[in-house]
């Protein structure tokens, strides 16, 4: 028997990149997020000035002004360099909590979906609940119960909104669960396991990255409204929910401090909603190819 | 027509009683976790006899388990007990706010609804053509903007510069009051429902049915509102209950923002205050509304699409 | 105009057009002509992708308009007027009032929250004009004449709580109802079961014939062809390869495609000859042409031992229920079924939808709880087994569109052990070329083949384990006729090498005539007939398989199905 | 293409410019205007007369009652419904009524509702009241005749009549009728105005012409209007006539509109108190770093561009027109250099961390100087996490001692330093309330002062606490606390004591 040419995984990688560009929406969403990905991982190197030192002979100081690219604000401090710190700790923040979403909202969609009757409908109850109360409302309960910090965000984003992943594994997994394809190989004995991490978990991908960057930008929201609220983030965490909650107070002063986090926030929002709305395009778009 | 109410209702019923006991439950030991009433009650200048009597006075010395029995008996009877600040009823504080808030978040999903569905089959009939590319463009930034942040710029645009509106407070017979906050609290729901809108009549137009209808002669007008459209709404219809809950979340903000005397500031007001009552009683209100909506909305949806109307729920 | 010869309805003439999906066009039509009479029936046959439907489409100009191009010299005249020309209120004005279509699907063409009344009084009014009332009395009639036995209720009715059937003659009564010269029949029984099928075809037929009204009638099947059509066009890669009396072209078909395709059909020569596959040929470079050879004598032994048995069979579906959670239904989906099936041999189990078939199938490997007895080599079945394996009716849905192929067929394997990559490698390879596939595409996801080599790709896999048994359920009927002949020549041959025995459910008379060797007739849970294939065609004891033959569209008139029907 | 969408979309828009058109006409102002006060919160205890100590949440309490004492400008005790009183004995004194006053409801003023004040002080409820364990000292009062009351003491109170300052006195007959809680909506006074009408977020007051404080306006208008910048922007709408507590940097902004932001100082020093009861090794029990961490803040940069120069650096607990005040004293002064070496002095060279817990929004623009202060604390080596926590959790916090911090925010308030020193030495600690910082000297200090009964000696006392304290810092000692109000340039009257303002003396000056 003749050797069987394969293909070599870099080559296949170059493939799908090259596949992926060649959506538009896609090709944007990934500038964007590169670049916001970029200024998060690099943007010390890019700050001016510490984002923590004040000067107080120097507040509200307009844009450009004084080698303050974005103006001070109501300390003196630099609003470029704020606003990259805070870029850093919004995406750590969201970040953090949705893998912890994606987490428990797989686990439970594919126990769902893999287990129908008893667990899946306590599963589906249970994320009908946690769906249907306001998860601002609850956070906000939480948030001040347990007392603010890093962790106690991350923990409370991330255990309140999971039912979104829970969703749409458990709607995906079962109907993949209900292919024939998972129906061979059930038939030819390849274990639960085996189905489940060779035939529905790579199936999904496509679906959680997408929810991924959609929920990505719904926490990003999340974490600067309760920062805005002066429950999220501590003090003095450069955050951008907590700019916009102080600049807010000296908006009759310095209205232009209040575009700079505001800006921020839209920009970071709009960068993860192009990439996912990119990506579930791209989905489709090789969805057909593969079923057309 | 009884039994379909009763078979849309009892299953959320069921499910709404384990949500209020599930909550009442975690909220008891939760807020209990975080202090103890008897120092909000006291005030600074407490001495440990005041203290002391305090504690009698509210049951709060007895052990903590026999405590959330007897809450939980209270619940069951309406009965959160009074508030810690004000000594008013809780349930009754939070009822006081309740049509505030149910005006505001009813305002603003009447306005979503009202600009949404117009606009969302208007972009979705025709989405490759350059104006609606544009709008379409616009609405993807505004679903983009969080409300709150929104709710700041047209303050600082509409209220501070153009000075056309004020900028906060409500009051019950001045209407200026209730449209800065209506307008952001509706940017919460708006721009997503629109899109969906869109996306659904633009799915639904390249259904089979519509290709008959122009087989049939049928103009495209016809086509759009009164076939492709009731077809694209039931598909966003389980979205309203959900945009239902999203208000309520985006209410606490808005109205921390605009001073409005909603559930939304009493429950950050009465959180920071550890005002454990109020809390518990608003939560409650808040689960049992947001049920109530999407019972509702089942119900309703359950009517109009043919094929759920005899469907088990 | 001459009252001698009078105007054709339709006029199609060198129709070339191109569609674009995704930034590139493509030609799907290429100088098509068509001509339809008044009162004439014509039938548009072809396989899937051969531009019939695009055809059809076009003469309302029905294609979206952003995404069909019509070439230069194309010209389209129905009933005198330049569709190609007009105007988009003119054209309104013709849709459904000149020319009406009836789709495939009934449940989806009709819109599903709509009531059936005001959907046919929409389009009556719109073309009729006239009060509502009128307009009520006239879709009265329509669902009376179209035999629907309770015309209020039907009309009071949303399209899902019909029947198929009864949708589609919902549907015909539409497109009946402002007297069309031409109406446009695009697969329209394609979806109904077989004696479903008869019914409306007959009264499409009917009316057409009563009314004088011309009609186009788009099929893949030349059963339906040769008992409809006055005339026929047949369609290959977009172009019109061959046209003429429906008759003249089934008895002596002239294009090589036409040939293929007929001689394709299983059904129509001696069981288990070798199908034609020119067709194939030339669609997908499948085997070179073989011509039947004489057959070997197939012996079977009746008294080996069963390789699988059911005894008394039965699967009831739990109901779910509104209030009170869940209910058993009161009739059993499968009622005590017993069967048997002996290796090597081929037990084909027939009934139409909602009979049941699945349901057993299901049952045997366990997806499904039942009563009663199901017996492998003697002893209780318990899934996975090697030895029995499954091949499902759609390859699209039965291959992890993820995997490569390599991985696909050798999956049965990884269940015994680890097989390393290179080993899994070489056995996918060995597994293709017994399949008749290409080694070197043992890389290929699923997508990269066509239709009948995915279903070559599930047979793989099935066999990679080396079975004594394979259900196929349905194996080809998601398939065309050339590819369907494939993999019906592949089975054979699978069992003729192997030994294999095959339970094969299906509700095609002709491919079980073909293949099986001894055949159960099901219906509603129960198998109403038994019996050697050949015995139980020629001589149907029971009423419902007598049902069935005689609604089966016939190609012939000495085919050997027909003696049934006198 | 269809109509209807367009239709929407014009009615949409024709509905935005109605909006706008309609909301530019104002009304035109008449004596009978009422003055529109925006204040950060109207407590729904409105009407009880033993909640809540500060303005802005007392407006609407010193509007409705009159207090038993008065203060002026410079903190001296100056008669109210009290024209005179005399100490018979160290827990005896005896206060003389004014005559002729009248409740709203025409209930005559009489040493009966002294009685029935303080027995409702006396009572459970009324002991967790913020008045009644302010005035915790006063057992009973006796009768003597109408317009003469005798109060006892459970223990000596040299300052009883500048503590009387904040006791206001409800109609007694009316009193009880009323069902505590729920009832302290509806209580009434003797003061210059009544509760007339109140909704969500706006109460209104109406003059009481009876009333010995004659007021100047017809009506009062109370609106809630939690955040500054709103109160702001109400005024600058033409919405408000004056703004309690805003931000000083409105100034400009406020000047524009024909108003003006006026600093009132209260009677409160802001500190950052330190926990040296936290854990044995915390270095904050070594006087040298507290007094290192004093000298490292530069308090005077930061009343000066934040606090628009309304107040300067404090250098004791205590304020101008406090009892026992000490204005020779110096505050400490800004220099780092010197903190640095006490830092190395005491073995921390390098500095430490600390964390601080903070409440925020109680004052405008507190988030800034937290900041700040943390910024400064950093020069010198000290690491400073800033925590936010709602201000009844940290109270409960503080004294059940679970609170997990080394220095939080707290304010020292009233006119006698001595009840401040009682919440956070150890000078009266029990079970339940933790003493934050016990310092021995101090205690001995403080135990002293609380036993002496004579005024002039007990001055003298409050100076060398305060000097003690200046050098062996309990906290970060930073200002006495101004207030800015904005105030419409045709309004007269404006004119705060301490926690006090004469409602009854405002009054629109017409054109």
């Amino acid at each position: 028997m003749r050797p069987v040419a394969q293909a070599s995984g870099v080559s296949r990688l170059w493939d799908a990149a090259r596949r992926a560009l060649s959506v538009a929406e896609l090709a944007l969403g990934i500038a964007l997020f590169l670049l916001v990905l970029l200024l998060a991982l690099f943007g010390v190197a890019l700050q001016t000035h510490d984002p923590m030192a004040s000067d107080l002979m120097r507040r509200f100081l307009p844009f450009g002004a004084e080698g303050h690219l974005l103006g001070t604000d109501h300390m003196g401090r630099d609003m470029w360099s704020r606003m990259l710190a805070g870029l850093q700790w919004s995406m750590a923040c969201a970040f953090t909590a949705n893998v912890i979403n994606l987490f428990i909202g797989a686990t439970l969609g594919l126990l769902a979906a893999e287990r129908p009757g008893w667990t899946r409908n306590v599963v589906r109850q249970v994320a009908d609940i946690f769906q249907a109360f306001p998860s601002l409302v609850a956070a906000i309960v939480v948030v001040v119960v347990i007392g603010d910090g890093f962790v106690t965000l991350v923990l409370t984003l991330g255990f309140l909104s999971w039912p979104i992943f829970m969703r749409v594994v458990y709607a995906e997994a079962s109907s993949l669960y209900s292919r024939d394809f998972v129906k061979a190989a059930r038939l030819a004995g390849v274990s639960r396991l085996a189905v489940m991490f060779g035939h529905v978990l790579p199936g999904l991908r496509a679906s959680l990255l997408v929810i991924f960057a959609l929920h990505f930008a719904a926490l990003l929201i999340a974490e600067s409204a309760l920062s805005f609220l002066g429950i999220g983030a501590p003090l003095g965490v450069p955050t951008w929910g907590n700019s916009l909650a102080e600049s807010r107070q000296y908006v009759l002063v310095a209205p232009q401090l209040l575009l700079v986090p505001a800006g921020a926030i839209i920009f970071t929002v709009i960068t993860m909603n192009v990439l996912g709305d990119g990506l579930a395009a791209y989905s489709r778009r090789r969805g057909r190819g593969i079923e057309p | 027509m009884g039994e379909r109410l009763l078979r849309a209702v009892l299953p959320q019923l069921g499910k709404l009683l384990v949500l209020l006991f599930t909550i009442s439950t975690l909220l008891f030991f939760l807020l209990r976790q975080a202090g103890d009433p008897a120092y909000v009650l006291a005030g600074v200048g407490a001495t440990p006899e005041q203290l002391a009597a305090i504690r009698l006075q509210y049951g709060l010395d007895r052990p903590l388990f026999g405590q959330y029995l007897s809450y939980l008996g209270n619940v069951l009877r309406f009965d959160f007990g009074a508030s810690l600040i004000t000594g008013d009823s809780a349930l009754g504080t939070v009822m006081q706010r309740f049509p505030q808030t149910l005006q505001l978040a009813s305002m603003a999903m009447f306005l979503s609804i009202v600009v949404s569905i117009p606009l969302g089959a208007w972009l979705g009939a025709r989405p490759e053509r350059a104006g609606r590319r544009l709008v379409s463009g616009i609405v993807f930034v505004l679903q983009g903007a969080p409300g709150f942040v929104l709710a700041l710029l047209f303050i600082q645009l509409l209220a501070i510069q153009l000075m056309w509106l004020p900028s906060v407070g409500y009051s019950a017979s001045d209407w200026k009051t209730w449209v800065l906050p209506t307008l952001s609290l509706a940017t919460f729901s708006a721009p997503s429902l629109t899109r969906i809108v869109a996306a659904n009549v633009t799915e639904a137009l390249r259904e089979d049915y519509i290709r008959t209808g122009r087989a049939y002669g049928a103009p495209f007008h016809t086509l759009l509102w009164r076939h492709a459209l009731p077809n694209a709404l039931l598909g966003a219809s389980a979205l309203i209950g959900v945009q239902f809950a999203g208000l309520l979340s985006g209410s606490a903000i808005i109205e921390s923002i605009y001073s409005w005397p909603g559930m939304g500031s009493l429950l950050l007001e009465a959180v920071q205050t550890l005002d454990f009552p109020v809390v518990q009683a608003e939560v409650f209100v808040i689960a049992i509304l947001v049920f109530g909506v999407n019972v509702l909305m089942d119900f309703t949806f359950r009517r109009l699409d043919p094929r759920l109307a005899d469907a088990p729920a | 105009m001459s009252a001698a010869a009078p105007l054709p309805v339709v006029e199609v003439r060198s129709l070339s057009l191109r569609m674009s999906r995704d930034r590139s066009a493509q030609e799907v039509l290429h100088e098509v002509g068509l001509r339809i009479g008044a009162g004439e029936i014509v039938g548009l046959v072809g396989e899937s992708g051969s531009g019939k439907s695009v055809t059809a489409l076009s003469l309302l100009r029905l294609l979206p308009a952003g995404v069909a191009r019509y070439g230069e010299g194309a010209r389209i005249s129905v009933l005198g007027r330049d569709i190609l020309a007009m105007g988009e209120a003119e054209l309104r004005r013709m849709r459904g009032a000149d020319v009406s279509v009836i789709f495939q699907e009934p449940m989806t063409a009709l819109n599903p929250v709509v009531r059936i009344e005001r959907q046919l009084c929409e389009v009556i009014r719109r073309h009729r004009g006239g009060s509502l009332q009128a307009a009520r009395a006239l879709s009265l009639s329509l669902l009376a004449d179209m035999r629907i036995a309770d015309p209020e209720r039907a009309m009071a009715s949303f399209p899902h709580e019909l029947s198929g059937g009864m949708r589609q003659r919902v549907m015909i009564a539409m497109a009946f109802s402002c007297d069309p010269a031409l109406i446009i029949a695009d697969e329209a029984t394609t979806a109904l079961d077989v004696t479903v099928q008869a019914q409306v075809l007959e009264l499409l037929r009917q009316r057409a014939r009563a009314k004088g009204t011309s009609v186009l009638l788009i099929t893949h099947d030349f059963g339906v062809v040769n008992e409809t059509c006055d005339r026929v066009y047949v369609m290959y890669r977009g172009e019109v390869v061959e046209e003429g009396l429906a008759s003249d072209i089934i008895r002596e078909p002239k294009h090589p495609y036409t040939r293929a395709l007929l001689s394709a059909l299983p059904g129509r020569g001696l069981p288990r000859a070798r199908l034609e596959t020119v067709a194939a040929a030339m669609l997908e470079g499948g085997e070179p042409v073989v011509r039947a050879a004489p057959l070997p004598p197939r012996v079977l032994d009746d008294t080996r031992p069963p390789i699988l048995e059911t005894r008394g069979l039965t699967v009831r579906y739990p109901k779910p229920d509104a209030l009170w959670g869940r209910a058993t239904a009161p009739l059993p989906a499968v009622d005590g079924v017993s069967l048997v099936v002996r290796p090597g041999e081929t037990l084909a189990l027939v009934g139409e939808s909602g009979c049941g078939k699945s349901s057993l199938l299901n049952a045997l490997v366990g997806l499904v709880p039942h009563e009663g007895d199901v017996l492998y080599e003697g002893a209780p079945l318990r899934m996975p087994r090697s030895g029995v394996q499954m091949v499902f009716q759609d390859p699209q849905g039965s291959l992890d569109p993820r995997w490569p192929a390599w991985r696909i067929v050798t999956e049965p394997l990884t269940v015994a052990g680890r097989k390393g990559r290179a080993e899994r490698r070489r056995l996918a390879a060995a597994l293709f070329d017994r399949v008749g596939l290409s080694q070197d595409a043992i890389d290929r996801r699923p997508h990269e083949f066509s239709g009948g080599q995915r279903q070559r790709i599930a047979v793989a896999r099935a066999l990679s384990v080396q079975p004594r048994l394979l259900l196929l359920d349905e194996p080809t009927s998601a398939l065309d006729v050339s590819v369907q002949a494939q993999i019906l020549n592949l089975l054979m041959d699978l069992q003729d090498a192997a030994g294999l025995a095959y339970l094969f459910v299906s509700h095609d008379l002709a491919v079980v005539r073909h293949i099986a060797d001894r055949i159960a007739i099901m219906q509603r849970g129960v198998i109403v007939e038994t019996g050697d294939t050949a015995t139980v065609l020629a001589s149907p004891q029971h009423p419902y398989t007598r049902t069935l033959l005689a609604a089966v569209p016939r190609l012939e008139t000495q085919d050997s199905l027909k003696p049934i029907r006198g | 293409m269809n109509p209807r969408p367009r239709l929407t979309l014009a009615a949409v828009t024709l509905l935005l410019l109605g909006v706008t058109s309609a909301c530019t006409e104002k009304p035109p102002v008449g004596r009978d205007t009422p003055i529109r006060i925006a204040v950060p919160v109207i407590p729904p205890a409105i009407g009880n007369p033993y909640q809540g100590i500060t303005i802005p949440s007392t407006l609407a309490l010193q509007a409705v009652f009159d207090t038993v004492t008065s203060m002026d400008a410079s903190g001296q005790v100056v008669p109210a419904l009290a024209l005179s009183w005399e100490q018979e004995s160290p827990t005896e004194w005896l206060f003389r009524l004014r005559p002729g006053v009248r409740f709203s409801n025409g209930e005559p003023f009489t040493a009966e509702a002294l009685v029935e004040s303080a027995r409702h002080m006396a009572t459970l409820r009324g002991r967790g009241e913020t008045i009644g364990s302010t005035l915790a000292q006063i057992e009973s009062v006796e009768q003597v005749d109408a317009l003469t009351a005798r109060i006892r003491l459970s223990e000596p109170d040299p300052l009883l009549p500048l503590h009387a300052s904040i006791w206001r006195i409800p109609a007694p007959a009316h009193w009880r009728t009323l069902k505590l809680p729920a009832g302290a909506r509806n209580a009434l006074g003797s003061g210059p105005f009544v509760l007339a009408g109140r909704e969500e977020g706006r109460l209104v007051l109406e003059a009481n012409t009876q009333a010995w404080r004659r007021p100047a306006a017809a009506r009062l208008e109370l609106l809630m209007i939690p955040d500054a910048t709103a109160r702001v922007q109400a005024f600058l709408s033409g919405a408000v006539d004056m703004a309690m507590v805003v931000s000083p940097d409105t100034t400009a902004a406020v000047a524009r509109a024909g108003g003006r932001v006026v600093a009132r100082l209260t009677p409160q020093v802001d500190l950052l108190a330190f926990r040296t009861e936290r854990r044995a090794a915390t270095p904050l029990k070594d006087p040298r770093v507290r007094r290192a961490m004093t000298l490292a803040v530069d308090r005077a940069l930061l009343t000066r561009y934040v606090l628009g120069g309304a107040t300067g650096p404090a250098s004791q607990l205590s304020f101008p027109g406090a009892f026992g005040y000490d204005p020779a004293l110096a505050p400490l002064p800004h220099d780092p250099a010197a903190a640095r070496r006490l830092m190395a002095e005491a073995g921390y060279p390098e500095g430490f961390a600390l964390t601080m817990m903070v409440t925020t929004g109680e004052v405008v623009g507190d988030t800034l100087y937290y900041q700040q202060i943390a910024s400064d604390l950093k020069k010198i080596g000290i690491d400073v996490e800033i925590r936010g926590r709602p201000p009844a959790r940290q109270m409960q916090d503080i004294f059940s001692g679970k609170l997990d911090v080394d220095l939080f925010s707290w304010n020292t308030r009233g006119t006698d330093p001595l009840n401040d020193y009682r919440h956070r030495s150890c000078l009266k600690s029990s079970p339940s309330r933790q003493p934050f910082h016990c310092d021995p000297v101090l205690t001995r200090q403080l135990h002293a002062a609380m036993v002496e009964s004579d005024l002039g000696r007990r001055q003298a006392l409050y100076a060398a606490i305060a000097r003690y304290e200046r050098d062996h810092p309990p906290g970060l000692m930073l200002w006495q606390r101004p207030d800015f109000d904005v105030v419409a340039a045709n309004l007269d009257g404006y004119a705060p004591v301490q926690d006090m303002l004469h409602l009854e003396r405002l009054a629109r000056r017409l054109p």
